[in-house]
């Protein structure tokens, strides 16, 4: 028996090991860019194949661990893949080989410093996601939640800009300010309570807490998870669209709100449990600021002009889903949830990518100036319909089968509140998305003033993998079994 | 009577202390504190053989040897330090 | 005998500590510096010498006399040499005496 | 009664005080470094008070005495002494290599020129 | 016949060694010859720790005379443990003292430096392994007189103030001990800890006691820093020579912790010091304040040497902290961190020292850019950063988790919470000087800096390596810690 | 002729005695107050007497500062180096018993030359302040 | 030599008696060290200064001793009665120049610490010229005028009348 | 008596702020306490206050005012902050003695424990008849140790910082400073 668990243990350590290495290999390489670049592209494509490969065994129901190191009694770092994580690392490893290709693109269109610094970021940020994904208790998550916020900041302030420097500090405040303030103490007040902190189905801590002390250790844990921008912990993520728009995909899309919602979800279930949520009526809190999240940030996003400005409240927004649909408490909402992370970072990317196409080819940056820009980029402006479709969540983009598992949920377990919410928010996306979408295609170009617009599409690798997301956002719609098997794990076990 | 000696003794070493820590120039205290130098010892070598211990009479020598001493020092760097004004005949 | 002794080295003590007190004293009511300096270091030698020769007195022909003896002695050969370089500092300072009449200018020539 | 077998503990504590005070209170580093000396100075006097023996003599083995004061403080003065002896030496040698470098040896001078800088 | 002798070589081997330094004259000597005993040393407090595997070891005792009688060496867990600490830094920072000293030392102060050095290091380990009262007052003053001479030694002119001040604040605090000492005495006739112990038990109404134990912990508290009295420190670490700060930083705050931690817990025993004196309510306001304003006033200096220094000052109070929250858990959380801080401070230091060694006094706006070309010494300070933000993976994670703990044992929610946000200002002022290095530009006509030389490097990084070690093995510190807190508490440590 | 003519008499007439005072007190401290330390400072009192009516590079001619370095070093180590001594003989450090057949003959034996070693030191180290700090004034 | 030789006889005197443990050979053997430490150190000091110590010096002080110590009783009598009936007895300071006839410089130290032992005058310079005398009174300066002491200090120095 | 004196010494050292007649007057308190300490048996502690606090540091005190000056500034703040700090300490004191065993109390526990052993069995065991000699350099022999490495230390200290002048070649040192000229007192 020992031999499949060995098996198994190899890919779950190579899916660490490969990003490390990657990111020594970009430095080893970096004089010579296409060398760098390869590197990057096939440490994508091993990690890719060394995740996936888990895949298989989890769906059978096995649950691949692996002990690091000890550090403290009951207090390990170590790795075990359950369901919500597969998924969770299956979206982001897909993600980064697209991604790559697409930042090898921009960085070379837009002629970017400190690329080498960039793509070491990049691969060891993947990393950091890979160890949340598959990290067997609250230390493990807190450590790579941690090296994913450091890691990702050079990618915030990149461009090197004052205004670079002040969104990284607001970026690294609050990030670092929650997770040290409000999320660490949690776990450790988790660890006295329970004496571990390995994550169990049903919840660390079921029995051990309830009535308004456990409404605030959830607040401590749901606030200090400041990558699931909650309200009003989301400054962070308008700020940091200084980025790259690969950066932005990067944040929005693979790894950092997705960890987010990801580490949320994943304290829901494995450490409060469901059901002993359920038992406590001033958890319900939750819901309420999720839902006003969605609401709040949908209307932001409205009054904003600025493309990529607009994209981040959308995210805000739509983290809050994930939230909302945890929140709701039952089962189906759960599944709900986790479809949700997948079908949101497909659709994000998809219009990061078309945003950071437009930028490189046409250099706008503003809604106001897109007009009739569907002509000169159809593939992009595609691309970025089927993505808005998902966010407002209508067939045949994914968005629209978390959105249905959620509302089951909040019908079911008749949750008025988040059924408005989903149903306001709905129009409210669809408000900010359609006017883009119409404008793009169906005004005629405005010509500013001495200078005619003699753009075309973006750079090859940007278009094909933008369309390579779009498709994804379709196929999910499509295939939805394989996320659909892992997250109805989640809530049986 | 050794008693009556030392009491007697420390009155002179009383007036000296006294006219040493009056306000008056250095040269006054320095005589004063000399005075009180020599009378310690003389209270030493008394107070000895008030309570049958003549062997204090090394004590005495010790206080006469760094009373001198400390005179001589005190009037070497007095030269030298005479010169620095006071810091109220600046303003 | 021995009260014959007593009585010479009690006279001898009392002698000593009245001229303890009388430099003290002296130190109070000369005018100035130089005066006082009379007062204090002439009675510190003959004062020095009623007390330890007392206390010689008590202890007889003994390692202890002769330890008296050298205090005497030591301070004897110091207590002038402190005085003189007292004196002389405090002229070099500019330290003037108060005299009573101008017999000889105190400046060099 | 009690009043009479502490006095002298009182006036130490009054001594010490006023070299404490001496020590915190003057800007001059050189008085600080006096103001320690009559603070440790009076220390060894506690220390010294506490060794006395009502009746007793000094402890050195002489024909006849009976009884004898405690040695014990004695030899731990000896010690502070040289400790306190070694201090002031270094803190003398500090307070003229600061007037070398600042031109004074009073605290709020310094400060002034410090914070100039 | 030699392992019987080891308590005693663990100091009498550095203490004779530094007359012997003097004599060797030149620098170089003195300095292979100071390295060659810290090492020594080292293996000594190795030895001695191995040797306590099977409970504490028995006193040594001086000249033969028994106990009370004579001064004793006691060597327990506690004392082992912090004297490998000492010894360790040392050995780590001597080699690096070769380079760095003779940048920042004139040649023929250099064999002064070490003899200081040695002296410095003896009076630490004597003060942590004597088993008598007044035996530490005399060596706790050895290393007080040498550290106000080697932070004289710094450059600045202000080193000479620094080194003023301490010796002023120090002296202080060495006659309060001296007058606690002296009260205890005149109370018990004795001065040997283990009797102390025994014969304060039935006094414990005694306003003398009183009086001798706030002296005491007053006196310890200015040698420790000890918020409010902790002015002493900011300038003294930041203007001395770059090897004095790394180990004064490393060490000596530390054998003064644990001075304190003997005399509260050993001598006068838990039951008076927090029961009927409620020392803990003293502590734990001053060590909070300690923990915020230091990290505070931190943030503002511009002065890198001088901002550690004050993020010192806060890390003391973290383990006074430990110390107020009267519980097993505090005070193994306390020990740790005295351990860990040693490390991390050790690093930090030292990687500063290597900057200082390329740039002179280094202001944070000099360090602009250094990340790229000083890779190395900057990913030390990183890390050692990391470490005293209490990142996990790093050592100082580990002593925060247990302060937390404790402070949630104790139901004491806004104390972890003020923690917190102390790490959080931490992270700010560790955050500035990786943001300067890294993410700012090399000002143009700025000198190019290369990477300093191995010899500096391999013992920052050996520290930087230890805090990563320790932050991933904790079995060994922890162990140590949680049983010699225990023991502490059960007052059966000696 | 010289300018202190009354004080470099004086001082010529009694510091080899004031010298030989303080061995005397270093030997005797066994018998009556005094011993190293006290003997130490006496003796470095008497060279700075002499510093003092004839000056300092005279003093510093009776008593090199290249001598005296070593000196305050090789007290400290006598001192040490007997408790290493009564340590290789099968005491504990310090251990004086062991310095000689007879215990008591041992201790004192241990006494003297520890005493001896703190006079040195002391001795050496005083002087050597003392020059440090005229020194540095002239 | 000669005089090394008296110095060192002198200085194990000088421990003999301060010692009286004159049984134990240690402690005589010790003596002996020491003794011959501070005679090399003397030694050592000798080549340094220019004063001598002239050789029937230490013959002559007792008697000098003798009649020095009669003028100091008198001039005490005579300075305790300035101090306590300053009315009957008062004071007039007056300062002079006195000549001094004696060779050497430890002559002229003699005579200076002499003036200064004998109340109510003080020895305060001393070079070529002579002295410089503060008195108390005119009295003791007319004294001293009448030079019998700077005779007998010069006699002491090299057994001759002197000037 | 002798305490009295100590106290007026003590007080003028506070007051005054001629630097000069203050490190006098810090060894006259010194040659004081010293002259106690004969009166209460510590016939060794009074010979080495003598020779160090009179003696020695009183010399390194005016070589340093040979340095730095004279005169103390005026204070330019009342030193309230202190005064408080010095009573609080000083009442904890003054509480502290009202339980402590009175004033030469031969029944003071401090004399019941450890002390009568070098008392009785100091002179047979050491063989030295002066007891303190015999704690000082055998019992606590170890204690003298550290204390000769303290003086060493501060040997080192100083010579670090003030470091030795190099002997000039011409031996002539016997130049007394010219007179000075400003007046000796300030005036009030
Ligand atoms: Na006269
Ligand atoms: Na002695």
């Amino acid at each position: 028996m020992i031999a499949p668990q060995i098996a198994s243990q190899i890919p779950l350590a190579l899916s660490l090991a490969i990003p490390l290495a990657g990111a020594v290999g970009i430095i080893a390489a970096r004089r010579t860019p296409n060398l760098r670049e390869a590197v990057t592209l096939i440490t994508a494509g091993l990690l890719l194949l060394a995740v996936w490969s888990l895949l298989p065994a989890v769906l059978a129901g096995e649950r691949p661990a692996l002990t690091l190191v000890e550090l403290l009694p009951g207090v390990a770092i170590a790795l075990r893949v359950e369901p919500l994580g597969m998924l969770f690392a299956a979206v982001a490893t897909l993600l980064w080989p697209i991604n790559s290709l697409y930042s090898i693109g921009y960085m070379r269109g837009n002629r970017e410093a400190h690329q080498t610094r960039f793509y070491v970021c990049f691969a060891i940020a993947l990393g950091a996601a890979i160890g949340i994904a598959f990290a067997a208790n609250l230390l493990t998550l807190f450590i790579f939640y941690e090296i994913l916020t450091l890691s990702t900041y050079p990618l915030v302030t990149h461009k090197g800009s004052e205004a670079a420097v002040r969104a990284g500090r607001v970026y690294l405040g609050i990030l670092i300010a929650t997770s040290i303030g409000l999320l660490l103490p949690a776990i450790v007040w988790t660890w006295h309570l329970a004496g571990h902190l390995d994550f169990v189905p049903g919840g660390l801590i079921a029995g051990h807490l309830d009535g308004p002390l456990l409404a605030v250790l959830l607040g401590l844990y749901v606030f200090g998870i400041g990558k699931a921008a909650l309200m009003p912990m989301h400054r962070w993520l308008p700020a940091a669209m200084v980025a790259p728009t690969p950066v932005s995909a990067l944040l929005h899309a693979v790894a950092v709100v997705k960890a987010g919602v990801f580490t949320v979800v994943k304290v829901l279930v494995y450490v409060f449990g469901l059901e002993s949520l359920q038992s406590v009526p001033s958890a319900q809190w939750l819901l309420y600021a999720a839902g006003f999240t969605i609401i709040a940030a949908s209307l932001i996003a409205l009054h904003q002009d600025n493309l990529k400005r607009r994209l981040a409240y959308s995210t805000v927004s739509q983290l809050s889903y994930v939230v909302l649909a945890a929140a709701i408490l039952a089962p189906i909402s759960a599944i709900g949830a986790a479809l949700h992370i997948a079908a949101h970072a497909f659709g994000k990317i998809t219009l990061f990518f078309a945003a950071g196409a437009i930028y490189t080819a046409a250099h706008k940056t503003e809604i106001s100036q897109l007009d009739g820009i569907g002509r000169r980029m159809p593939w992009t402006m595609g691309a970025f319909a089927i993505g808005a479709l998902s966010m407002i969540g209508l067939p045949p983009a994914a968005g629209f089968l978390s959105k249905w598992y959620m509302l089951l949920g909040a019908l079911e377990t008749e949750q008025l509140v988040a059924v408005a919410v989903i149903v306001a928010s709905t129009l409210l996306n669809a408000a900010y998305f359609v006017p883009i979408v119409y404008a793009a295609f169906f005004r005629s170009e405005r010509a500013a003033a001495g200078e005619a617009p003699s753009h075309g599409e973006a750079p090859r690798p940007m278009v094909i993998a933008l369309t390579a997301t779009a498709a994804l956002t379709l196929l999910l719609f499509l295939f939805p079994e394989v996320p659909l098997t892992l997250a109805r794990q989640l809530v049986e076990s | 009577m050794f008693a009556a000696a030392c009491l007697g003794i420390l009155v002179v070493m009383a007036l000296a202390l006294v006219r040493a820590s009056l306000p008056g120039n250095v040269y006054d205290r320095i005589l004063a504190i000399n005075m009180f130098g020599t009378k310690t010892v003389l209270f030493i070598a008394a107070y000895g053989f008030l309570t049958e211990r003549p062997d204090f009479l090394d004590i005495a020598l010790t206080y006469a040897l760094i009373n001198f001493i400390g005179i001589i020092a005190v009037l070497k760097l007095v030269e030298r330090v005479a010169g620095t004004a006071s810091p109220e005949t600046d303003e | 005998m021995s009260l014959v002794l007593d009585l010479v080295s009690w006279t001898m003590l009392l002698g000593g500590v009245f001229l303890g007190v009388s430099g003290a004293v002296g130190l109070f009511r000369f005018p100035d510096f130089y005066t006082r300096l009379h007062a204090a270091g002439v009675t510190d030698t003959l004062c020095a010498a009623l007390i330890l020769g007392g206390l010689m007195v008590q202890a007889g022909w003994s390692l202890v006399s002769i330890k008296l003896a050298f205090i005497l002695l030591f301070l004897w050969y110091t207590s002038p040499t402190a005085s003189h370089a007292l004196a002389k500092a405090a002229l070099r300072a500019g330290l003037g005496p108060r005299l009573a009449e101008k017999e000889n200018p105190p400046s060099k020539s | 009664m009690a009043a009479l077998g502490l006095y002298n503990y009182w006036i130490v504590i009054f001594l010490m005080m006023a070299g404490f005070y001496v020590v915190i209170a003057q800007g001059n580093l050189v008085k600080k470094i006096v103001g320690i000396n009559v603070l440790q100075t009076s220390v060894f006097l506690l220390y010294i008070s506490m060794g006395k023996v009502q009746g007793g003599t000094a402890p050195i083995v002489v024909a006849g005495a009976t009884s004898y004061s405690n040695p014990l403080p004695h030899v731990l003065i000896l010690t502070a002494i040289v400790v306190g002896i070694a201090t002031t030496a270094l803190g003398l040698a500090l307070a003229i290599r600061i007037k070398e470098a600042y031109g004074t040896v009073e605290e709020d001078e310094i400060h002034a020129q410090d914070e100039s800088l | 016949m030699i392992a019987a002798h080891l308590p005693a070589l663990q100091v009498v081997v550095p203490l004779l060694a530094a007359p012997i330094c003097l004599l060797l004259g030149r620098g170089r000597w003195a300095w292979a010859f100071a390295t060659a005993v810290s090492w020594l040393t080292l293996a000594i407090a190795v030895a001695l720790l191995s040797q306590i595997g099977n409970g504490d070891l028995p006193g040594y005792a001086f000249g033969d005379w028994p106990a009370p009688w004579g001064i004793e060496y006691r060597v327990d867990r506690l004392s082992a443990f912090v004297l490998l600490i000492v010894s360790g830094i040392a050995a780590a920072i001597l080699p690096y003292a070769w380079r760095s000293v003779a940048r920042e030392i004139p040649p023929e102060q250099q064999a002064i430096f070490f003899t200081a050095l040695l002296l410095c290091l003896a009076g630490l380990l004597g003060i942590t392994i004597t088993g008598d009262a007044f035996n530490l007052f005399v060596l706790l003053e050895i290393s007080s007189l040498a550290s106000y001479t080697l932070i004289a030694m710094g450059r600045d002119r202000r080193a000479l103030t620094a080194a003023y001040q301490y010796l002023i604040m120090g002296t202080i605090g060495a006659t309060f001990i001296l007058i606690g000492v002296g009260l205890l005495y005149m109370l018990t006739g004795t001065l040997n800890m283990a009797d102390l112990a025994i014969r304060i038990a039935p006094l414990q109404e005694s306003r003398t006691l009183h009086t001798a134990f706030a002296f005491l912990v007053v006196g310890i508290g200015l040698k420790l820093a000890l918020f409010p009295l902790h002015l002493w420190l900011p300038n003294a670490y930041a203007y001395a020579p770059s090897v004095v700060t790394a180990f004064l930083a490393a060490t000596a705050t530390k054998v003064a912790l644990y001075a304190l931690i003997r005399f509260l817990y050993t001598i006068f025993g838990v039951a008076f010091a927090f029961d009927a004196m409620l020392t803990h309510w003293i502590l734990l306001p001053l060590s909070l304040a300690a923990i915020l304003s230091a990290s505070l006033v931190a943030i503002f200096q511009d002065d890198v040497k001088r901002m550690l220094a004050y993020s010192s000052v806060a890390q003391i109070g973290y383990m006074t902290l430990g110390l107020a929250l009267v519980s097993v858990t505090g005070l193994t959380a306390a020990l740790l961190h005295l351990f860990n801080h040693a490390l991390m401070k050790g690093a930090l230091f030292l990687a500063l020292g290597a900057v200082a060694y390329r740039l002179g006094p280094v202001r944070l706006t000099g360090m602009a850019g250094l990340g790229r070309q000083m890779p190395w010494t900057l990913a030390a300070f990183v890390v050692g950063g990391l470490s005293l933000i209490g990142v996990p993976l790093t050592v100082g994670f580990v002593s925060k988790w247990y302060l937390i703990l404790a402070a949630i044992e104790a139901g004491w929610w806004p104390v972890a919470a003020l923690i917190l946000i102390a790490s959080l200002l931490a992270v700010l002022y560790i955050w500035r000087v990786v943001e300067v290095a890294y993410f700012r530009p090399r000002p143009a006509g700025a000198e190019a800096v290369t990477e300093v030389p191995l010899a500096l490097l391999a013992p920052t990084w050996a520290l930087v390596l230890a805090n990563l070690y320790f932050g991933l093995d904790t079995r060994l510190t922890v162990g140590l810690a949680e049983t010699a807190a225990a023991g502490l508490f059960a007052g059966v440590a000696r | 002729m010289s300018a202190r003519p009354v004080l470099e008499a004086i001082a010529k007439l009694l510091v080899p005695y004031i010298l030989l005072f303080g061995l005397y007190v270093q030997f005797h401290g066994d018998y009556g107050p005094g011993g190293g330390f006290q003997a130490g400072v006496i003796f470095a009192a008497g060279l700075i007497l002499y510093a003092l009516a004839f000056g300092l590079d005279k003093a510093m001619v009776v008593a090199p500062p290249a001598l005296l370095r070593p000196l305050s070093a090789l007290g400290v180590l006598l001192y040490g180096g007997v408790g290493l001594v009564a340590m290789l003989n099968g005491g504990s450090f310090l251990g004086y018993d062991h310095l000689a057949a007879d215990p008591i003959a041992g201790q004192h034996l241990g006494v003297l030359l520890v005493e001896f070693g703190v006079g040195i030191t002391v001795a050496a180290v005083m002087i050597l302040i003392f020059f440090a700090f005229v020194g540095r004034s002239e | 030599m000669i005089h090394l030789l008296w110095l060192g006889a002198s200085l194990y005197g000088f421990w003999l008696l301060l010692s009286g443990h004159w049984d134990s050979g240690l402690l005589l053997a010790l003596g002996g060290a020491s003794t011959a430490l501070v005679t090399l150190m003397a030694w050592r000091m000798q080549r340094l200064d220019a004063l001598s110590f002239p050789a029937g010096l230490w013959r002559r002080l007792p008697g000098y001793w003798a009649w020095l110590f009669v003028e100091i009783i008198k001039a005490n009598q005579d300075v305790v009665r300035r101090i306590w009936q300053p009315a009957r007895f008062p004071i007039s300071p007056t300062m002079a120049w006195l000549p001094a006839s004696q060779k050497t410089d430890l002559g002229r130290a003699i005579y200076a610490n002499s003036i200064t032992l004998t109340p109510g005058t003080v020895a305060i310079e001393i070079d070529e010229r002579g002295v410089l005398v503060h008195g108390l009174s005119a009295e003791v300066i007319a004294d001293l005028r009448g030079a019998a002491m700077d005779r007998r200090v010069t006699r002491l120095e090299d057994g001759e009348g002197g000037a | 008596m002798l305490l009295t004196l100590l106290a007026i010494a003590a007080v003028a050292v506070v007051r005054l702020r001629d630097l000069f007649a203050v490190v006098m007057l810090a060894g006259i308190y010194s040659l004081i306490t010293a002259a106690i300490f004969v009166v209460l048996d510590a016939a060794d502690v009074a010979f080495t206050e003598a020779a160090v606090g009179a003696g020695i540091a009183t010399v390194l005190m005016l070589a340093t005012l040979a340095l730095t000056g004279r005169w103390e500034a005026k204070p330019r703040h009342r030193p309230l902050l202190p005064l408080i700090v010095v009573t609080i300490t000083g009442a904890a004191l003054i509480w502290g003695t009202t339980d402590m065993p009175h004033f030469a109390d031969p029944a003071a526990p401090i004399h019941q424990h450890v002390a009568p052993r070098y008392i009785e069995e100091g002179p047979k065991e050491v063989g030295v008849p002066n007891m303190v000699t015999a704690i000082l350099a055998s019992y606590r022999g170890y204690d003298t140790l550290g204390e000769v490495i303290v003086i060493f230390t501060a040997g080192v200290g100083v010579l670090s910082l003030l470091g030795l002048r190099r002997r000039r070649s011409s031996a002539a040192d016997a130049s007394p400073s010219t007179p000075p000229t400003t007046s000796e007192e300030p005036p009030r």
